[in-house]
């Protein structure tokens, strides 16, 4: 059986394809760009024909990202929070807070033993702090997105970047290059002003190792670099970190498909009925699949 | 029976508070004496003893938010000089004195007197708009409060005395005042009618917010809990409010005996910190409502209560010393909710059986919100009580963002939920 | 003629300036070194009773911010975004123990932030007493004086306890006169700066008083008798320039950089920068038997005026529009730090009482750290080209 | 035979103005300002001269104003941009009182009075959502020129309310309304209308009189225009595009008073 998530962000549009042994079967990344229904349409379908199965033959699929109602065709939404945490503690089950920085927003969420949400802060009204200000500066400074990093980790004497407004980075960007400070220099400075945004949030919600980076954001490796230094611990850094919010959905989708319930919440409460045992985090589970119990791996439940 | 008593509280609040606006579009034009005070020490003893109408500009702005008005009052305000990120009831405020009073639901008279204690002290910088304005008397009335974490000045000791001494005083000066306004003598047989009145829905108030702890709450504080709160002010120390409450009482008493709750299915229950968002009032009751979840008790009803919420009984044998003792008493428990609202938090949410917290940061308002971040770190680190945390504002619809506020109520219910799961996965 | 050498006041801004952006407090560090048995205890804005702590052998120590010398990592996830910033910096310089050395730290409930802060402290400082001092705002009040009275002798006998020893009337008295000697001095140089503003600009000005906020007060009425000294024999041109009143700077200090931008458009004659190191305006008498009720008297009928406390005695901006005469100014500008409640309340109404006099004003908004530096360049230019360009 | 010459250099263009003592406009030119301010003014000011057929000795004075004022080496004096369109407004509407500039990164209301002085201002905040970066980016966003966005706009019909605050965020909420099939020019003039409203009351908050003219990059935004006469009743727009130049005109103004004051001085030392 196959089953998707869809995560529809600001900036692009994630979507993923598993099986039921959680293996990722497909993965699609497009810009989100102007009519959401079809980005979500879109990737879900390449996703699909990576997975080399025809878009209708997966069984359950759930939307999540700010574009989450958009996934028209889906079958339930979850908010990106739940399933970057889900993603993140599936990856990485030492996970006990998640820092996830995307196009337009920064959460920090704080995940419990089996995945679920405790905690979590996300930036105000504001994109100030965001990966769009990377976007800014990469459109500023007229280099690729993904040059941005490596480029960045060669500055000496990094400036400080005062602006908050992610539309006046660019101007500032520009007039720090006019004063004639080398471009590492600056960008190194968008990086710092970005990652001290994001630690005051990781913050609120306590910094509880391990911590598992997420998003698009976790591409750049300055960023990555960056974070470690400052909080002086080694981050959880996934190859698929980019795609941790639409494989989280994924997973979600996984345990409905198993659990034949509808909606999300009712999902949830379904399960409280059933009798949950061990998993080995990751792990598919042979007896609860026949048995259509959901898949949360939940340790605590043996225990008793 | 039933069809009566249901929703009573609802439509008789909704008719006094018809009422008390219309007394006072009639003393716009009387020009009776008329007294501006506001909801936290309040003074409403001594200003009903002297029968001034009473103005709370607080209830006014609040009711500009609720019925969409207020970008136009803030607009006025912030035209006049004031920035944006001035408080919002105080634009409201001056958006309606800049138009001659007018106000959505009527005239607002101007004053003879206004008060402020410092129980908010923008409070004190709002009287002084006023004073420019309408040069009027002002009176700041001192109310010291807890003074930190160890403070527990008690009637009798040293400093709780040097407290009362000075409120005393003030109480004598502010009668003398009214006095010379009204041209009326200090009445104390008046004031111990006030007194008992105050006495009677204090008690009531408080039983009723008690009856929330039932499963399911027969109200939700931050819906329909707004207009008893209101009626609370509105109508302290008067006959009215006294038979409102008893009645309201009556009310809740028949709904917990017949489980009758404000949702179909209450799955989930919280208590709230900090008032809901007025411009988008029934938007943001519905983000929580639409997962079942009932608001059971809140901060915001002790303050904005005036602090009727608990304890207050004033000794009719002796009010000026009574009246003096439960001020200091109640400005002491409202300054200590800085010192312990995580205290208290944890136990509102055992005795009123509150699955979270839901925190409402108004940037409007640093009185209750300055603390907020850090109280809330406190908690979930210390009880590991489950936290959502939302901003905008309580008059400023311009601070609102439905979208980003949805992902987060959502979020926090996915979290509730499985958080429950886990625990009857854990049993 | 002795004329003392004009480098002398240089060394001394210097060294002036250098304390007051040490977040590491090394004057208090140096103080406790030579003072075992010392204690300091820390007060926030705008102003606090000295003269109680000095009396029981103790430092008095400003809390008021760390300027842009500190990231706000840690205070940003304990208050949210609508918060002034001298609070948000205070409470970093706490939250990264660098205020390890006080005994105890005062909050005045001057704002609805400050008063937070206290709570705010009570959780994260379990070890460090936070308390509030209650300073009324009922000043007209009969009752008012003995209260406050009462409030000091309440702090005094909390001090005693930290102090561990007691603090006796002939101590106060004796602080009275060290402080009153301040005031005197500090006095003296803002006299100074009215009639010569071309010898001595407001930042320096502004430097040699906050200086005091961290060193025993008889080294700084030392500081400030060399300083009037070397600034007598002080030599510059005087330019044409007009002469403004700055008023806003009585809680959060404003970046030097911004008094430095605003000094090189024009004149700044008088200010409220540090208003709480002047507040009384007159000696307080020191030979009395209750020296604190002496000067909860002078707090309440011999003070100047600040957006934070209300006496309907000295409407605030009638009280500016005398600071403006009184220096002899053509123009105020009237900042208010950002998120800064009382201050931008205080803002609409002084700047309308200018308005109705025809006083040229400039309203600017501040905050420690500051972005739009050029942003102000331009706007006091600006205004400062209305008053010339004619 | 004095001429000056005035150079605006903004954070988005620089635009150069030299004019003659009768007050004649005798060459312009305009060039976006880029990196390197410095650059860009010494450009601004070669293209001017050239334009007016001059050589640098031919120019008595040089006023820089705008937001790279001290990056003109060549300048006699700097005048910040609000007291020069103030004095521009003056002089091309001697019945000014209220000016609005509106360019790339900041909008400003000025009040004036009859001689052209500045009396109040007050400049957007440090936020992008009050000013043109918004519109560009708006319009960046659905893959249209910024110099097209007026035209665009003007084709509404049934304008779409764009309520965020957050330049960044409006992106977002401008694919909702795309989706929702609204079409490019009911988004793009519902775009100008919130930014209009924000003029507006930026004006109002420093006590806006008629006449209100318009000036600054902004005004060539035929569909900006529009907002604000719709606002207000009757607005001075300069003509053909010239309300980008009012700056350096104002700067101009200025210079020749300037020179002016100075021979008099120089006669008054002499006599
Ligand atoms: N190849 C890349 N290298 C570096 N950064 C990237 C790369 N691709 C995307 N990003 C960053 O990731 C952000 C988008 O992250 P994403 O999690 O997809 O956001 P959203 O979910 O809001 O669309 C972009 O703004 C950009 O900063
Ligand atoms: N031909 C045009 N049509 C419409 N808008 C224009 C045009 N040219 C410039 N603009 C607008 O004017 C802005 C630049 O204005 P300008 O006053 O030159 O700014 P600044 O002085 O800040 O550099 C641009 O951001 C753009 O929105
Ligand atoms: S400052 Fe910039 S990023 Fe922040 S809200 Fe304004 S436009 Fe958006
Ligand atoms: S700050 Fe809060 S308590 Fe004070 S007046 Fe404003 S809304 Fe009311
Ligand atoms: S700057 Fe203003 S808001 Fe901040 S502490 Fe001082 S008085 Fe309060």
């Amino acid at each position: 059986m196959l089953v998707g998530g869809v995560d529809v962000g600001s900036t692009q549009t994630k979507a993923v394809v598993i099986d039921d042994r959680r293996q990722i079967r497909g993965r699609a990344l497009i810009d989100t760009g102007a009519i959401i229904t079809k980005a979500a349409e879109n990737a879900f379908a390449a996703a699909a024909a990576d997975a080399g199965a025809a878009a209708d033959s997966v069984a359950y699929v759930i939307g999540t990202g700010y574009g989450r109602y958009k996934v028209t065709f889906g079958h339930a939404q979850v908010t990106e929070i739940s399933c970057h945490a889900r993603g993140a503690q599936y990856f990485f089950p030492g996970t006990h807070t998640v820092l996830d920085i995307g196009g337009q927003d920064t959460k920090a969420i704080r995940v419990g033993e089996n995945g679920q949400v405790m905690d979590f802060s996300m930036n105000d009204k504001c994109a100030a702090g965001t990966g769009r200000f990377l976007g800014a500066a990469a459109y500023a400074l007229d280099i690729p997105l993904g040059e941005l990093g490596p480029l960045a980790l060669g500055a000496r004497n990094p400036v400080k970047i005062t602006t908050t407004c992610t539309v006046f980075a660019e101007s500032e960007i520009i007039s720090w290059l006019a004063r004639g400070k080398k471009t590492e220099d600056v960008l190194m400075g968008v990086h710092q002003a970005i990652a001290a945004r994001s630690l005051s949030l990781i913050r609120r919600v306590g910094v509880d190792p391990e911590v598992t980076f997420t998003g698009g954001v976790t591409r750049n490796a300055a960023m990555v670099q960056l974070l470690q230094d400052l909080l002086e611990i080694k981050l959880n850094v996934s190859p698929e970190a980019h795609y941790m919010g639409a494989i989280g959905a994924a997973l979600f989708a996984l345990d409905r498909a198993m659990s034949g319930a509808a909606g999300a919440v009712e999902a949830l409460s379904v399960e409280t009925s059933l009798e949950q045992h061990r998993h080995a985090p990751g792990e598919s589970c042979e007896a609860c699949i026949a048995e259509g119990r959901p898949l949360i791996p939940v340790r605590k439940a043996v225990r008793s | 029976m039933q069809d009566e008593l249901i929703g009573r509280g609802r439509r008789e609040g909704n008719r006094l508070f018809k009422d008390w606006f219309v007394e006072l579009d009639g003393a716009a034009d009387s020009g009776e004496p008329v007294a501006y005070t506001f909801v936290m020490g309040s003074l409403a003893e001594v200003l009903r003893a002297f029968d001034f109408h009473v103005v709370f500009p607080e209830i006014n702005s609040l009711q500009a938010a609720v019925k969409k008005q207020s970008p136009e009052y803030l607009n006025k305000a912030e035209d006049y000089g004031y920035s944006t990120d001035v408080c919002g009831y105080v634009k409201a405020d001056v958006g309606t004195q800049l138009q001659d009073g007018r106000h959505p639901n009527g005239r607002i008279p101007k004053p003879s007197l206004v008060i402020a204690s410092n129980m908010c002290n923008t409070y004190v910088k709002w009287v002084e708009i006023w004073e420019r304005m309408h040069h009027c008397p002002v009176f700041v009335f001192d109310l010291p409060g807890q003074r930190s974490m160890a403070w527990q000045a008690q009637p009798g000791d040293a400093a709780f005395e040097a407290d009362r001494r000075y409120v005393e005083g003030q109480l004598e000066e502010l009668i003398a005042v009214s006095e010379r306004i009204t041209g009326r003598r200090f009445d104390l047989e008046r004031m111990r009618e006030v007194l008992a009145y105050v006495n009677s829905m204090a008690a009531d108030w408080e039983a009723i917010l008690r009856l929330n702890q039932n499963v399911p709450a027969p109200f939700n504080v931050l819906a329909d809990g707004l207009t008893y709160m209101g009626m609370l002010s509105a109508y302290r120390g008067t006959a009215e409010g006294a038979h409102y409450m008893r009645e309201l009482r009556e009310e809740m008493e028949f709904r917990v005996a017949h489980r009758i709750g404000t949702v179909p299915e209450e799955r989930f229950r919280l208590h709230g910190v900090g008032p809901a968002c007025y411009p988008f009032f029934r938007r943001f009751l519905e983000l929580f409502q639409e997962w079942g979840a009932v608001f059971v008790s809140s901060e915001y009803l002790a303050y904005a209560g005036g602090g009727l919420d608990r304890g207050i009984h004033y000794d009719l044998d002796r009010p000026l010393e009574s009246l003096a003792e439960q001020l200091v008493l109640t400005a002491q428990r409202s300054m200590s909710n800085m010192f312990f609202s995580q205290d208290r938090l944890h136990d509102a949410v055992r005795e009123w059986r509150a699955d979270g917290i839901v925190y409402h940061s108004v940037k409007s308002c640093r009185t209750v919100s300055t603390g907020m971040a850090d109280s809330r770190e406190y908690l979930t680190r210390v009880y590991n009580v489950p936290a959502l945390f939302l901003e905008s504002d309580l008059v400023d619809p311009r601070a609102w963002s439905e979208a980003q506020i949805k992902n987060r109520v959502d979020a926090y219910f996915e979290a509730l939920a499985s958080r429950k799961l886990a625990a009857a996965a854990g049993r | 003629m002795a004329v003392a050498a004009p480098e002398q006041i240089d060394s001394i801004l210097e060294s002036a300036a250098e304390l007051c952006s040490d977040f590491t407090y090394p004057a208090v560090k140096a103080w406790m070194q030579s003072h075992p048995e010392g204690r300091a205890i820390g007060h926030f804005q705008v102003y606090f009773p000295e003269e109680i702590v000095h009396a029981g052998g103790m430092l008095p120590v400003k809390v008021m911010g760390a300027g842009d010398a500190l990231e706000s990592r840690r205070a940003d996830s304990h208050i949210g975004s609508f918060i002034c910033s001298i609070c948000r910096s205070s409470l970093e310089l706490g939250l990264s123990e660098r205020l390890g050395m006080l005994s105890a730290f005062y909050t005045l409930p001057i704002c609805d932030v400050a008063r937070n802060l206290t709570g705010i402290w009570g959780r994260n400082f379990p070890n460090q007493p936070a308390e509030i001092l209650y300073l009324p705002q009922n000043a007209a009040s009969r009752h008012a004086a003995r209260y406050l009275a009462d409030e000091y002798a309440r702090v005094r006998t909390n001090l005693e306890r930290i102090a561990k020893r007691p603090i006796s009337t002939e101590a106060l008295n004796r602080s009275i006169t060290v402080f009153n000697e301040n005031r005197r001095l500090i006095h003296e140089l803002y006299a100074f700066k009215r009639e010569r503003p071309w010898l001595l600009s407001a930042r320096e000005a502004y430097v040699l008083v906050r200086a005091g906020s961290v060193m025993p007060r008889e080294e700084h009425n030392e500081l400030l008798r060399g300083a009037l000294d070397a600034l007598a024999s002080r030599s510059g041109r005087k330019q044409d320039r007009v002469r403004v009143v700055f008023e806003g700077g009585f809680c959060e200090q404003p970046p030097l950089d911004m008094l430095q931008l605003i000094e090189e458009a024009c004149y700044v004659v008088d200010d409220d920068l540090l208003i709480g190191m002047r507040y009384l305006t007159e000696d307080v008498p020191d030979d009395t038997d209750d020296p604190l009720l002496a000067l909860a008297t002078a707090y309440l009928e011999c003070s100047t005026y600040s957006p934070v406390q209300h006496d309907d005695r000295k409407p605030k901006e009638e009280m500016l529009l005398r600071r403006i005469e009184a220096s002899q100014a053509q123009a105020a500008i009237l900042a208010a730090a950002k998120m800064c409640e009382p201050g931008m309340d205080e803002q609409v109404a002084c700047s309308r009482a200018l308005e109705a006099r025809g006083i040229p004003y400039l309203i600017v908004e501040f905050e420690e750290k500051m972005s739009g530096l050029e942003r102000m360049r331009m706007e006091v230019e600006t205004f400062v080209e209305s008053i010339l360009f004619d | 035979m004095t001429r000056v010459l005035g150079l605006d250099v903004g954070a988005t263009y620089t635009k150069g103005v030299v004019m003659d003592d009768s007050r004649e406009i005798v060459g312009q030119s305009l060039v976006k300002t880029g990196f390197n301010l410095a650059a860009a003014a010494e450009k601004g000011y070669a293209l001017a001269l050239d334009d007016a057929k001059l050589q640098p000795n031919q120019i008595g004075y040089v006023a820089s104003t705008g937001y790279g004022r001290y990056l003109v080496p060549m300048r006699d004096i700097q005048i910040t941009e609000l007291t020069c369109h103030a004095r521009g407004a003056a002089f091309r509407f001697p019945k000014t009182r209220t000016v609005l500039d509106a360019g790339g990164q900041t909008v400003k209301a000025i009040k004036i009075d009859d001689r052209g002085k500045v009396r109040a201002f007050r400049l957007n905040d440090k936020c992008a959502a009050g000013t043109g970066a918004f519109l560009d980016k708006t319009a960046r966003y659905m893959g249209f020129d910024a110099s097209t966005i007026g035209e665009l706009a003007l084709g509404s019909e049934a304008p779409v309310t764009i309520s965020s605050v957050c330049a960044v965020f409006a992106e977002s909420e401008v694919i909702n309304h795309l989706t929702a099939g609204a079409k490019p020019e009911d988004i793009m003039y519902g775009a100008v209308l919130s930014l209009a409203g924000r003029a507006v009351q930026l004006m109002k908050r420093v006590g806006m009189e008629p006449e209100v003219t318009f000036v600054g990059g902004m005004s060539r935004n035929e569909a900006f225009v529009k907002a604000l006469k719709q606002a207000l009743g009757t607005v001075n727009v300069p003509e053909a595009g010239a309300g980008q130049f009012n700056g350096a005109v104002g700067a101009c103004l200025l210079a020749l008073d300037r020179v002016e004051k100075l021979r008099k001085q120089a006669e008054g030392a002499v006599a």
